[in-house]
């Protein structure tokens, strides 16, 4: 037992920390605001190429696929400091696509796509989510039939972010219709430039968007297959495994949590700073709690990963809790900042720049994106504890 | 004991649910938020055709004459429809305030108007100090000649962009209660308004006073004797968006079920899942408590009983439980809801804004910890 | 709409009030404490015998019954006042064996047992419960066979209340073991001393005791079959419907918050009143609010009694309401309390004569007895709003 | 960073299991329940012989000088196992305080005891105030002669029936902190002792002091000087109750999953259902939630770090979601896990017991919110 980190990664904790305090602006915080402005979509590209540039962003890559084999407690330390600076560092190529690729591609494929990820050179969208598909990924209903050496794909892919402008998209097809579920299902890639492929913007309540994607009769080429035909599910699965570490909810937290308390102590409510309110202070240490429960429960999950364990009910356990505990902690920054809660980041009375306001409702959509709270539950039930399924 | 609504009340249910399902669905709702003045001038004729605009105004000044309890039903409805515009603001901030505390030469000035349709009438009370309390106030109002000159900054004053007379809280003495209400023109001199942008895409505005000048005849009520009155139109406040809130949740939840028993996933509807069952089931709950705990305190004080606690009591239990029925209902609808053309993230923005206003739950909590003895 | 009993409900729960006030012992609190002293017993039973003779016990029934013909309204006044001076009265001999009798039983049936409940001449305990049959009541195995004029009984019935000497059980058996589980039960009534019953009983973690009653080979009188032989289940179920109106809560609530205000004016920490404590302030308040919310949602399924409407959804949501916040309220109470919630009635520095400490215990069975909180979200989904069952 | 346990803890995880396997089933647990001393000598002399008594106790006065973590680590499995007795107090509260402001003197006289199991020492600490701050602290200790004579009332003192010794906070001074702790033995004359009966069955007493006098050689530490040894010793209480708090929701979680597999209604078990599932689900999160913010703290205190968030964060935490996981462990068993002869219950009443001890989550929320910046 030893719950500190090494003189090493502190050290290296430290030197992220120095770079992106001096090369990003303090006060733009894109994931916050999920923007969609071209302006901060360049940054956001800009920036990314100078983490890259830092070798940082596969840092924890093996060194023949672009990276420093960093050991997976750097990766977290790198993870959370963007986290809690609102860094935005990944479109799911460093975390999702890269190591499915490294597990499963092709020598082509890896030394074609994994320099490239490791550049920050190619973006990407998720291809999972469809009209009929949410929590049931496996009902995917995306065609691909195969025609020669391409793939002919139809079908709709939704949730992702393909207004913004990847460029490629990793997705689940069905390959073979007559199998059940789980197989027949295929993990493809695909560039988003391809002839038969719109996007449709679906704006969001929070003011961001998330995109429809439809495909009639694209051609993608079958290099684009990553691992075996219809093994499309396993291939996907291991990638549903690495998605979930989570130590971004508790760092994004402490930062919100850090301006609450700032913003207790410097505003007045009848006539004394919000921060003497006992109740108030009761509810926003509460929080703090909880926010250390839930870094350390990732700090958990990222160790075991470390010792090379799988983490499987830690992981939902973490997801659950951390994105539970982030929407629980928008609700009373709101509801702290009282009236003023209500301001849209536009209003030039909003305060803390509306961050509260549009994360209280974007943060609803944490505890449904990347498998919803029940259906976590459901694994840590059945996978975790072993119950049996109903 | 009756909890039962009566015939007439049933009637102006029916009707009311019938004219905003056709008058105003969801589209001319989505409409309206991207609308700069946030409702049409025609929807608003018909309301006043309707009778809703003058719905408790006396019959001599115009109005229907029917109590606050068949406002409160009307509000339910709106709640449920979701009614863009400064309905809320004007029949129960602007004509209730008048009614309640307005000389007979204001309630004849202005009632008729209201009723009508013809006027718009708004309340400004907060200021940047977003306090519900008097002591919140600090506007000023100081006598000059034969009339007062007013100065401050009102925010969060609902409507003002499109009312012609503005019902303004200002201090006028140094106690704490020391509050009077003037009736002023939108238009008047000093006075300056900037829209703000809220959660609920509602008509919020901030409201500059800068040595506006009124003559003693825009006083309402007596001076210094503005609070009782505030607090009166704040527990009506507190008590309509109650039932708006009550109207909302029973649609959120008919919603929310609905889209359970059509969704598939699995291979089967989502809401043979016991988790989403059980969902709706608290959803179910938190509706009802909502309903019979507003109507307890829309009673009371429709029939001029005390009702302080009540208020207190259905305002901070149905704010909560009305944020509970949304947060459920967008987890089971999952993604779908929060788009922007899904009716749910309609609802659920507009909790917030009812959650807030006339005091939030800790506000009124404290006026119930008082009640207890406490 | 009239949220306001009339001028004569308000005469009669006056004259309630006036009544137990001058006549049970205000400290007297069996229903708290679940006690089972004998002096307890014999006081129960003559207070029992005292509001008899009021007629109130069956001041709703018919008058041809022993009853008054009061209105709901005034049962619920009289169930809200007895609760909330914790006054026992009901076995569920007035709520539900009556009922069911009434409206099932032969005229023989109701001749012997009505005026007998009225009188508070007999006393009850369920027998729906077994080892087996929890929230699954529909599988009691419980079996009776016809022999000549009676039901040969053999199995188990649990968590009643048979130690204390009651000298009737009502209670559901299966008498057709070849068809589907909901048929084949019959709703039979037994006295309790018929040779071959035996009771056993299960003390309980907060000191009261449940038993378990063994029948083997027990012949029951088939007068004692009420309804149809194989239709007991649809018998029971009217009365299991009956069982559910739930003021009790609410009233046993008000009591308690009373209580704990006093306690927290009359009580110092860190110096000054408990009651001048905001953290503490906020939650009794929001928890008098809770039990306004309970009560109103009572009043409701009465009302809707009164007009012969059947609350279904309503009653399932009252009970799920009411015992939840009442397990919040004794939550809330010994956390209140502080380290002196931990004290034992018999600990003479116990606060309020360890009533939350007892209660705190039993109050947990609340949400498991009559119907699990899960039971009743199941009901109000699926009956109520009309869910599709799983 | 090392989540894990390292082998000699590991070692002493699994043999500290497989001992109360063999020495304390629940059937022990259970009579302890009604015995007059709360444990037997039988079991007392085994845990001396295992090392437990001098875990933490160093070598050079007969104990096996591991570190306060791996006391964490026995207490894990000790409350898994609802040790019955007075090895909390008497380690933690005796043992700690003695080896942290002990003379030399006092801990050559009492340490080897303890260590051997001859010696039980406890901490009375609370009085009727009930209050862990110095403030709470009335009783007084007057310098007379060459000693010191103690009046006051204590109350919820550990197992002080069985323990030889006493070490009593009293008041020497009118600052805040002045406050003197004192070996008391506790057949001293004018001190009398009532046991009171708590809902975990433990055994605490009310603690009179009628003029007891002790020499000036009972004082442990600084005259004066006691609060800051109180502040640490409550620490290492605090965390040791989260350890035993954590050791008994793994239990309760195992017993609540187990019974779900087995328990059968509506001819299916009742785990498959999916409340059922969410439930178990709820309690592994919090469950593993408990263990690392435990594991920190304990961490912390052991290599000395600076710990007051971390002891105040872990239980503010761990007794909250303890409480959660007993009532959710309830709610799953039904009517079985209510009754005596269930485990259930004896979990969910030390729940309520470790939930108070060291301060309750208020208690330790306001540190917490100290330590915040609020």
């Amino acid at each position: 037992m030893e719950i500190r980190f090494s003189a090493e990664d502190e050290a290296f904790r430290d030197e992220v920390v120095e770079f992106i305090e001096s090369e990003l602006p303090w006060d733009w915080r894109t994931q916050e605001l999920d923007s969609e402005e071209p302006e901060d979509l360049k940054l956001v590209q800009q920036f990314k190429e100078k983490l890259a540039g830092k070798g940082w962003l596969t840092r924890a890559w093996p060194k023949e696929y672009g990276g420093q084999e960093a050991s997976h407690m750097q990766q977290l330390i790198f993870n959370e400091e963007t986290a809690y600076r609102g860094v935005p560092v990944d479109d799911g190529g460093v975390s999702m696509v890269g190591p499915t690729i490294m597990m499963s591609g092709t020598e082509e494929q890896k030394q074609f796509f994994l320099p490239r990820i490791s550049r920050a050179e190619i973006s990407w969208v998720q291809g999972y989510s469809e009209p009929d598909a949410g929590s049931d990924l496996a009902s995917v209903q995306t065609r691909a039939v195969e025609d020669g050496d391409d793939f002919v794909v139809t079908g709709s892919k939704i949730w992702n972010g393909a207004h913004s402008g990847a460029n490629w998209m990793f997705m689940l097809v069905r390959t073979d219709p007559d199998v059940r579920k789980h197989r027949g299902i295929s993990f493809i890639v695909t560039e988003m430039g391809l002839p038969g492929i719109t996007v449709e913007r679906i704006p969001l309540m929070w003011g961001a968007s998330r995109s429809l994607v439809t495909f009639e009769g694209v051609r993608v080429p079958k290099s684009g297959l990553i691992g075996e035909k219809n093994m499309g599910w396993y291939v996907g699965a291991t990638l549903l495994d690495l998605e979930r570490s989570g130590v971004g909810n508790s760092a994004r937290a402490t930062r919100l949590l850090e301006d609450l308390v700032d913003f207790c102590r410097e505003n007045k409510r009848h006539g004394r700073p919000i921060s003497e309110d006992p109740v108030t202070r009761s509810r926003l240490a509460r929080m703090a709690v909880d926010i250390q429960t839930s870094k350390l429960i990732s700090y958990n999950v990222a160790w075991m990963q470390s010792q090379e364990q799988i983490p499987n009910k830690e992981a939902s356990i973490s997801k659950l809790f951390g994105s539970e505990m982030l929407k629980r902690l928008y609700g009373l920054g709101i509801q702290v900042l009282g009236m003023y809660g209500q301001l849209d980041p536009e209003s030039k009375w909003a305060p803390l720049r509306g961050r509260f306001e549009r994360g209280y409702m974007s943060v609803a959509g944490n505890t449904v994106a990347a498998g919803t709270s029940e259906i976590q539950r459901n694994i840590i039930a059945t996978r975790g504890l072993g119950l049996p399924r109903g | 004991m009756d909890l039962g609504l009566n015939e007439a009340q049933q009637m102006l249910k029916t009707s009311a649910r019938e004219f905003l399902e056709a008058e105003c669905p969801d589209t001319l709702v989505r409409d309206m938020e991207e609308d700069e003045r946030g409702f049409t001038p025609e929807l608003w004729q018909k309301l006043a055709e309707q009778g809703w605009l003058g719905l408790i105004i006396p019959e001599k000044y115009g109005g229907v004459g029917l109590s606050f309890f068949d406002l409160a039903v009307l509000l339910e409805e709106a709640g449920a429809a979701m009614l863009p515009g400064p309905f809320f603001a004007t029949v129960v901030l602007g004509g209730m305030t008048i009614m309640e505390a307005g000389s007979e030469e204001q309630k004849q000035q202005f009632l008729p108007g209201i009723a009508e349709g013809k006027s718009i009438v708004t309340l400004a009370l907060l200021e940047p100090t977003a306090s519900w309390r008097p002591e919140g106030v600090e506007a000023t109002a100081a006598a000059r000649d034969d009339g007062y000159v007013l100065n401050g900054t009102k925010l969060f004053v609902p409507y003002a962009h499109v009312s012609d007379h503005i019902i303004v809280a200002a201090r006028t003495g140094d106690g704490a209660r020391d509050v009077t209400l003037f009736l002023v023109p939108r238009d008047a001199d000093g006075m300056d308004h900037t829209l703000l942008k809220t959660i609920a895409s509602d008509r919020q505005s901030e409201l500059l006073l800068d040595n506006v000048s009124v003559p003693s005849s825009a006083v309402v009520g007596e001076i210094n004797g503005g609070w009782d009155t505030i607090e009166r139109v704040l527990r009506w406040g507190a008590i309509g968006k109650c039932a708006e809130m009550v109207g909302g949740g029973g649609k959120v939840l008919d919603m929310t079920v609905e889209y359970a028993k059509q969704r598939v996933q699995f291979g089967r509807p989502i809401g043979t899942f016991q988790a989403v069952q059980h969902h709706c089931a608290n959803m179910a709950s938190d509706v009802e408590g909502s309903r019979y705990i507003t109507y307890q305190a829309a009673w009371r004080l429709s029939e001029g009983e005390p009702a302080v606690q009540e208020v207190a009591a259905a305002k901070a239990w149905v704010s909560d439980a009305y944020q509970r029925v949304c947060a459920t209902g967008h987890q089971v609808h999952g993604a779908i809801g929060f788009t922007k053309e899904h009716n749910m993230q309609l609802y659920s923005r507009r909790a917030k804004e009812a959650e807030l206003a006339f005091g939030d739950t800790d506000f009124h909590l404290e006026a119930v910890a008082q009640g207890i003895g406490l």
